[in-house]
């Protein structure tokens, strides 16, 4: 059975790569928890593409401005309005897809964003060490005492109505000390490998040797931690909209919650509050599912880190 | 670690007996008057209420010597034994005072008067001072008898200054010598936390639990018990008043369902009220309100200064659309500034922008208008057959493209309604070409950019509590009120209105002062410097199973008429 | 205690006061930039422009920012976070009275999910690949991954107002707290009636994440060799599970609840505000919509120290639990 | 009768690539106090005995052949409560990785107090731990340390610390798997004149495993030579070494440098690697690494040929 240490290396060297991702996706494919992840994840990727399709078939559709001229308030499912209509007479499935877009964009990209941070603030840590390292990781260490919902809910209500990207910002802004770390350790014990060596006696310099031989290495990892910040982003965006601190702007799941509770409608409309809530949770319990799958295929070692959200 | 899962094992127990223990429903040993809150009072000093819930608290506790009674245009004597004589010179007044105790036995005379009104205009207390300003002198003649003396003749004198709170002297005298001497004196006086306010109401609080409810019991010493005034005989037949508190409406109807509470003082959605009729026990009230709900422009820079584009706007707007979508039927359109519901002073003639037109006349008529001043299109809204179509490219008259312009307004979660109106006026904008659109922001920052910094083209207020005298409309539209954080938020100048608005302020005589009030709204229609849209009604939603005897008035029926004639059912 | 544990103590209570000092400042210095003031939310028509100038001054807000900063360190070191706008009162006496009600939700779930997150996962990783694996994990996750504002609603509907068993909000009911007749025993029973609701939802939503960290843990743990040492002593599983191999396992789940706290105070937080459970947390939501400086930031440095000590005392707890680290 | 008997024992492991014969149809015995050295390469299954003698193979090993006689009763099939009470109290086990043996947060003298009291639970605390001084005086670690935890010992001190848990319960056979390897060469002297001084004071069976033919020849007076899964040889420590008949035995001898010889020659490297278990060759299994095969050698399987009532050799031709 490969030790930790060598299946890290089997994927250092391209030839390894292709060989070492197939047996990684049969892995991954026999794992229950993954396949049931990723097929979740597939429907809420058709229906965030479908979220376009409402609108052109009749402004009716339009999420936010779409407004039914016979109905006027809070109606059930029929058959013009799949899953009933809001308390002004708006189609709530239009709604859900549109907030099946929403979610991903904010998900995927407030991910990225703090992977990207972490990555870097990771990297440079381990690699550059003494006073560098101590100051980032304080810093992480501060930032990751942040309950990040609280402090976005005090700079979107100081700096007035947060649009959609500024949350996305701040999200990935509070959420990279948990990757930065990890990658970070990874980086101490890549930096002393002999082919890290052996490119800084071949005079590469500081740069190319972090981005052309560690950023590789560090990569999959990142992208374990990737799906983990998804589930963090969305769950965070859902929550500040269901305060009523969302961009008014958008219609997210979290926005359709804070409507139904707001409005009245929390215990007459089962259809307008259940569709919401289910659809944040299943996505979240979808990316984390192939956030745990991935993990074993990618190293068991890294379980004893453990990953906090 | 067997530490550890003795500790388990202990925590299931527990949580398991707790479970187990809590049985249902707790015995009802008395009938004590619940009342749900949508929010916590903010605080028990009256000098420092502003907002809803602690002044519904405080009414019951503070008394004022006149006050509104359902159904009566002229102000009723409260703690005053009778109306007041005014001297010939106009400027002087003199009060007789209702023989009344304070909650804690010590006797309510003219001092306690005195010493009120002369603390307002010491400390300039907000929201008071303004209506003191022009009063000179105050004196306590007698036990029973207190005399004004006012710089020169003002109207709003009985209807706007002698219903504030009277105050005993002794609670506040030495809370007031201490603030006195401090650097910020106003600002002691505010955070001088009252724990059992002193006063002559029909109730007095018992306990206040922070977070949780405030308890109040029936105040045997109150002035008005057995007497018949505004031709109610007055109470209160209650013995104990429970408020509790809830966070959201939601929970508050469940509670009001299964009697958690007789009453939500406060208003609710449209949306809860088809449920709450299928409920026999529940009956529900719709009132008037003095309010006003409008779409403020700013004359200051363009677009929005050529009164032309304001009123071709104004003919956009869909306001029975609105009425009947969003408040779902519950309210009334707005033509004037002054709500209906105050109908001496409403004035009912005005212009009606595209009262009961439909979509295609609205967009044809604001076409018409905007041409005649001037506009152009690349695209008109309505084509050479009188067909309408999109519209693209507006040009104002001088030629130059317009830029979009943006509608503030506050978040949804602050008011759902105002939120969605804007939505729906940028549509109907963008129908003539109008390129606006609607950005609801944080409402304290909403009010910092249009009242302080004036930077703003459009926006979507609302004034919940107007007086019954009308003499906000000067405050609102006198070109004195432009400045910053002054209440003429859209700049308005026009000295015929300053004129007559200055002169209303002084007119005794009511019919003369009428008149002039109907004279200012025919302006402002005609200007449109605000566009009234809608009047919401207040949804009011009360048991009939324990208590009976609510009175509704304009604003609903949480009054004091209401608190001191309810009585049990049995 | 020796040396090693008092100066690990002494680092950590550094690094902790360093980090809320700076805390601090950023969040004088954030609500001092931002837009809108509080006197400006006096919608009331006979506020006379004056009036609100003359508030302004009463309340301090036309100060140059460094001596407002000043004031606010000095203020805060005697333990004085100034009055709140809001409610007129000082903001101390308004945190002393929230800030219990939060402490006793929020460790009183944590420590349930801890511990019931413990004892399942340890029962679940050794019957690895069985039925109630597989059912057990895919629960956690599930339940890990719902939206807790939802989940509180969808509680309050069925065991609230459905089924009727529980009170619908808040954290006392006035009937009890005002009748004379009632004991402590009737009124502590009272507010843990009241708690039960918001206290299923946060260890619902928390126990998820620490069943599956212990299940992982405990399964690296029966790789290690003192497993196979103790299996040779001829010990029976049960005491092989209990002594030896879950108090390893238990280590990493307690630096992960430590590392989690921030989340889930966030959690607390939404909880009380749907349940009205008067915490710091609802109370630290109005005061941001509300724009009331002194309360919101006093608020957030309490829950800020909250989470820094419970972290301090997750740390001691691994040291005294860990020897490898006292040593 | 012998203390130990294995007949035609066979162990398997079931994997993805089909059954694992690891052990197949391998005899031994061992008599009381007598010591047993097991020698070969790492995967020739020698470790695997061990653990079958101990019953904690792993989920996917099994016994599947022969049988294996502990004081005549056989130890295939056992119940696990038998085998409960049969381990440490009969049959202890020093383990390889020395390094982490010991629960890191315990401390040493409770964990060896808890091997005692489980299986003798009348004895008291107090004489427990009076046992375990004693017992450390025995493996002479000083007993004050005995308080102390496993990450405050050396690799030698915890090696002595588990062979003194392995004597706690006076045990008839103590199985070493590679107890030196992890240790360096002194340690190792060390330790290994600690287990012969230890067999002849308590009078213990030992069954020593190793791939360094020399530290088994130390301690065990009976060699067993395995390759692939199978004894290729057994005899006398005189007998193996100074008469090594199988092919295999002599490389391993060779291989072991001796100082002695001046012009010492390098020994020649084996080539070629050992056969795949899970479809082992026809003929004998060290076929295609040994310098003398023959077509004979690939056809049949060698059978037993005994050069002396002791020793034993599984070769066609061999060569002394």
């Amino acid at each position: 059975m490969k030790t930790g240490n060598e299946q890290r290396d089997a994927f250092a060297a391209p030839a390894g790569r292709r060989e070492w991702l197939a047996g990684g996706w049969a892995l991954f494919w026999e794992n229950p928890i993954g396949k049931i992840g990723l097929i979740l994840m597939a429907c809420f990727a058709l229906m965030a593409a479908a979220s376009f399709v409402p609108p052109l078939l009749d402004p009716m559709y339009h999420p936010m401005h779409g407004v039914d001229p016979e109905i006027s308030h809070a109606t059930g499912p029929s058959a013009a309005h799949w899953l009933g209509t809001d308390f002004i007479g708006r189609d709530i499935f239009s709604q859900l897809l549109a907030g099946a877009r929403i979610a991903f964009m904010v998900g995927l990209s407030a991910a990225f964003m703090s992977i990207f941070f972490g990555t870097l603030i990771g990297m440079i840590s381990g690699y550059a060490g003494r006073f560098a390292d101590t100051v980032l990781m304080r810093l992480a260490d501060m930032v990751m005492v942040m309950p990040t919902l609280l402090v976005v809910l005090i700079l979107s209500s100081l700096f007035g109505q947060l649009r959609i990207w500024t949350i996305v910002l701040l999200i990935a802004l509070f959420r990279w000390p948990g990757v930065s770390r990890i990658i970070r350790s990874q980086t101490l014990t890549l930096k002393h490998r002999p082919f890290i060596e052996a490119a800084r006696v071949a005079g590469a310099s500081h740069l190319r040797i972090i981005f052309r031989h560690i950023l590789p290495n560090v990569l999959p990892l990142a992208m374990l931690y990737m799906t983990f910040r998804v589930t963090s982003a969305i769950i965070i965006e859902a929550a500040l909209a269901f305060l009523g601190f969302g961009d008014p702007g958008t219609v997210s799941w979290g926005m359709m919650l804070q409507w139904v509770w707001k409005t009245g409608h929390m215990f007459q409309a089962p259809y307008w509050l259940l569709p919401p809530g289910i659809c944040i949770s299943l996505l979240t319990l979808s990316f984390y599912m192939l956030g745990r799958a991935m993990e074993e295929v990618l190293d068991p070692r890294l379980r004893k880190e453990g990953e906090s959200d | 670690m067997t530490l550890c899962t003795k500790i388990n094992r202990a925590l299931l127990l527990i949580a398991v007996s707790v479970l187990w223990l809590c049985p249902p429903g707790w015995a009802e040993t008395r009938q004590p008057l619940r009342i749900g809150l949508g929010e916590e009072p903010r605080t028990l000093n009256i000098w420092m209420a502003s907002d809803a819930n602690s002044n519904n608290i405080l009414s019951q506790i503070y008394q004022p010597l006149y006050r509104h009674a359902p159904g009566e245009t002229e102000m009723v004597p409260w703690l005053a034994a009778g109306p007041p004589e005014m001297a010939a010179d106009g400027v002087t007044y003199q009060v007789r005072l209702r023989p009344a105790r304070w909650s804690d036995g010590s006797a309510f005379t003219a001092a306690d008067v005195a010493f009120t009104c002369r603390l307002i205009k010491e400390f300039k207390i907000p929201r008071h001072y303004s209506r003191w300003k022009f009063v000179d002198q105050i004196e306590a003649v007698d036990d029973r008898t207190v005399r004004f003396i006012l710089k020169e003749p003002m109207a709003i004198f009985l209807t706007r200054s002698l219903t504030i709170p009277i105050v005993s002297e002794k609670e506040w005298r030495e809370v007031a010598a201490s603030a006195r001497k401090q650097k910020k004196p106003l600002a002691s006086l505010f955070n001088h936390t009252v724990k059992r306010p002193l006063g002559t109401g029909p109730f007095v609080l018992e306990k206040w639990h922070k977070g949780a409810y405030l308890h109040m019991k029936k105040n045997d010493l109150f002035f008005g018990q057995g007497l018949r005034i505004g031709g109610r005989l007055l109470g209160p037949f209650v013995e104990e008043i429970l408020f509790k508190i809830y966070g959201t409406s939601d929970v508050a109807m469940l509670a009001l369902k299964k009697g958690a509470i007789d009453m939500y003082w406060q208003g609710i959605q449209p949306g809860y009220i088809e449920n709450l009729e299928q409920h026999p026990e529940i009956r529900i009230f719709s009132s008037e309100r003095s309010a006003l709900y409008y779409l403020g422009f700013n004359l200051r820079k363009p677009p929005f200064d050529d009164p032309a584009l304001r009123r071709a706007a104004a003919m956009l707007v869909d306001k029975s659309f609105i009425i009947k979508r969003v408040l779902q039927g519950y309210g009334s359109r707005m033509d004037s500034i002054i709500p209906s519901g105050n109908e001496f002073w409403y004035n009912p003639n005005l212009t009606e922008y595209g009262e009961d037109l439909n979509r295609e006349q609205r967009i044809r008529a604001a076409y018409r208008i905007l041409k005649q001043a001037g506009y152009r299109w690349t695209q008109p809204p309505v084509d050479d057959s009188g067909k309408v179509q999109p519209a693209e490219g507006l040009r104002l008259p001088g030629g130059s493209l317009m830029e979009s312009v943006t509608i503030l307004t506050p978040p949804a979660d602050y008011d759902p309604h105002r939120a969605i109106s804007g939505l729906l006026i940028q549509q109907w904008l963008r129908q003539a070409g109008i390129p606006a659109s609607s950005r609801p922001m944080a409402f304290g920052a909403l009010l910092q950019q249009v009242k302080a910094r004036h930077d703003f083209d459009a926006f979507i207020l609302g004034y919940g509590r107007l007086s019954l005298d009308p003499d906000y409309l000067r405050i609102f539209f006198h070109s004195e009120f432009d400045r910053e954080r002054g209440w003429n938020m859209s700049g308005y100048h026009n000295p015929e209105f300053d004129r007559i608005a200055e002169a209303s302020e002084k007119t005794m005589d009511l019919e003369a002062r009428r008149l002039r009030i109907y004279k200012m709204q025919e302006i402002i229609a005609r200007d449109v410097p605000y566009l009234p849209i809608y009047l919401p009604r207040e949804i009011e939603a009360v048991r009939t199973d324990r208590f009976t005897g609510w009175v509704q008035m304009l604003e609903g029926i949480g009054n004091i008429w209401s608190f001191c004639q309810l009585s049990p059912v049995n | 205690m020796t040396m090693e544990i008092r100066r690990y103590i002494l680092g950590r209570l550094f690094q902790i006061t360093l980090i809320f000092f700076v805390i601090l400042t950023v969040l004088f210095l954030l609500f001092r930039l931002a837009p809108g003031d509080p006197v400006s939310r006096m919608v009331d028509p006979n506020m006379t422009p004056e009036d609100a100038q003359r508030l302004i001054e009463q309340l301090g807000l036309d100060l140059p920012m460094w001596q407002q900063y000043l004031i606010y360190l000095e203020n805060f070191l005697k333990g004085r976070f100034g009055i709140s706008f809001h409610y007129g009162q000082p903001v101390s006496e308004i945190i002393l009275n929230r800030l219990p009600n939060t402490i006793l939700l929020f460790t009183s779930s944590i420590l349930l999910a801890a511990f019931v997150g413990v004892f399942l996962g340890k029962i679940v990783s050794w019957k690895k690949g069985e039925r109630i694996d597989t059912w057990v994990t895919i629960g956690a996750l599930v339940c890990h991954t719902l939206f807790l504002p939802w989940l509180a609603l969808i509680i309050i509907w069925v065991f609230a107002y459905w089924i009727g068993w529980f009170p619908l909000t808040g954290m006392i009911s006035a009937e009890i707290w005002t009748d004379p007749s009632a004991g402590l025993l009737r009124k502590g029973l009272d507010i843990a009636h009241h708690m039960a609701l918001p206290l299923i939802t946060l260890f619902l939503i928390h126990f998820g994440s620490y069943l599956l960290v212990m299940r992982s843990s405990m399964l690296d743990t029966l790789r290690e060799d003192y497993i196979l040492t103790a299996r040779a002593k001829g010990l029976d599983e049960a005491t092989i599970r209990n002594r030896h191999a879950a108090p390893n396992a238990a280590l990493p789940v307690i630096t992960s609840v430590g590392l989690s706290l921030a989340f889930s105070i966030n959690g607390g937080a939404l909880t009380e505000t749907v349940f009205t459970w008067p915490g710091l947390g609802r109370e630290l939501v109005f005061a941001v919509s509300n724009n009331d400086y002194p309360l919101a930031q006093a608020s957030f440095l309490l829950i800020a120290a909250v989470v820094l000590t419970a972290n301090l005392v997750v740390d001691l707890l691994y040291a005294y639990l860990d020897p490898r680290i006292r040593y | 009768m012998a203390l130990l008997e294995a007949e035609h024992l066979s162990i398997g492991y079931r994997t993805r690539k089909g059954l694992l014969r690891a052990v197949e149809d391998v005899s031994f015995s061992l008599e009381p106090g007598g010591s047993l050295g097991f020698v070969g390469e790492s995967g020739c299954g020698k470790t695997t005995i061990g653990m079958a003698l101990m019953g904690l193979l792993p989920a996917n090993g099994s016994i599947f052949g022969g049988e294996l006689r502990f004081k005549g009763q056989n130890l295939v099939g056992i119940s696990d409560e038998r085998l409960q009470k049969l381990r440490w109290k009969e049959i202890a086990m020093i383990f390889q990785a020395a390094m982490n043996a010991l629960n890191p947060i315990q401390r040493v003298e409770d964990q060896i107090v808890e091997a005692i009291r489980h299986h003798e639970p009348e004895v008291s605390a107090a004489q427990a731990a009076e046992r375990v001084s004693s017992l450390f005086s025995l493996v002479d670690l000083d007993p004050e340390r005995s308080r102390d935890y496993p990450h405050q010992y050396s690799g030698g001190m915890k090696q002595r610390a588990i062979i003194a848990m392995a004597l706690a319960c006076r045990p008839d056979v103590i199985i070493a798997d590679e107890p030196t390897t992890a240790l360096d060469v002194i340690v190792q002297a060390q330790i290994l004149a600690e287990i012969r001084r230890v067999q002849k004071e308590m009078d213990v069976a030992v069954l020593f495993i190793s791939h360094d033919i020399a530290v088994v020849a130390e301690v065990c007076r009976h060699i067993a030579v395995m390759y692939a899964g199978q004894i290729v040889e057994q005899g006398t420590r005189k007998e193996v070494f100074e008469t090594p008949a199988h092919p295999y035995t002599q490389a391993l001898l060779d291989a072991y440098l001796t100082i002695e010889e001046e012009n010492a020659t390098l020994p020649r490297a084996m080539n070629g690697e050992s056969p795949n278990l899970a479809a082992p060759p026809k003929g004998c299994r060290f076929y295609d690494r040994c310098p003398h095969a023959d077509a004979q050698c690939r056809q049949e399987p060698p059978t037993w040929i005994s050069l002396s009532p002791t020793h034993k050799v599984m070769c066609y031709g061999p060569r002394s």
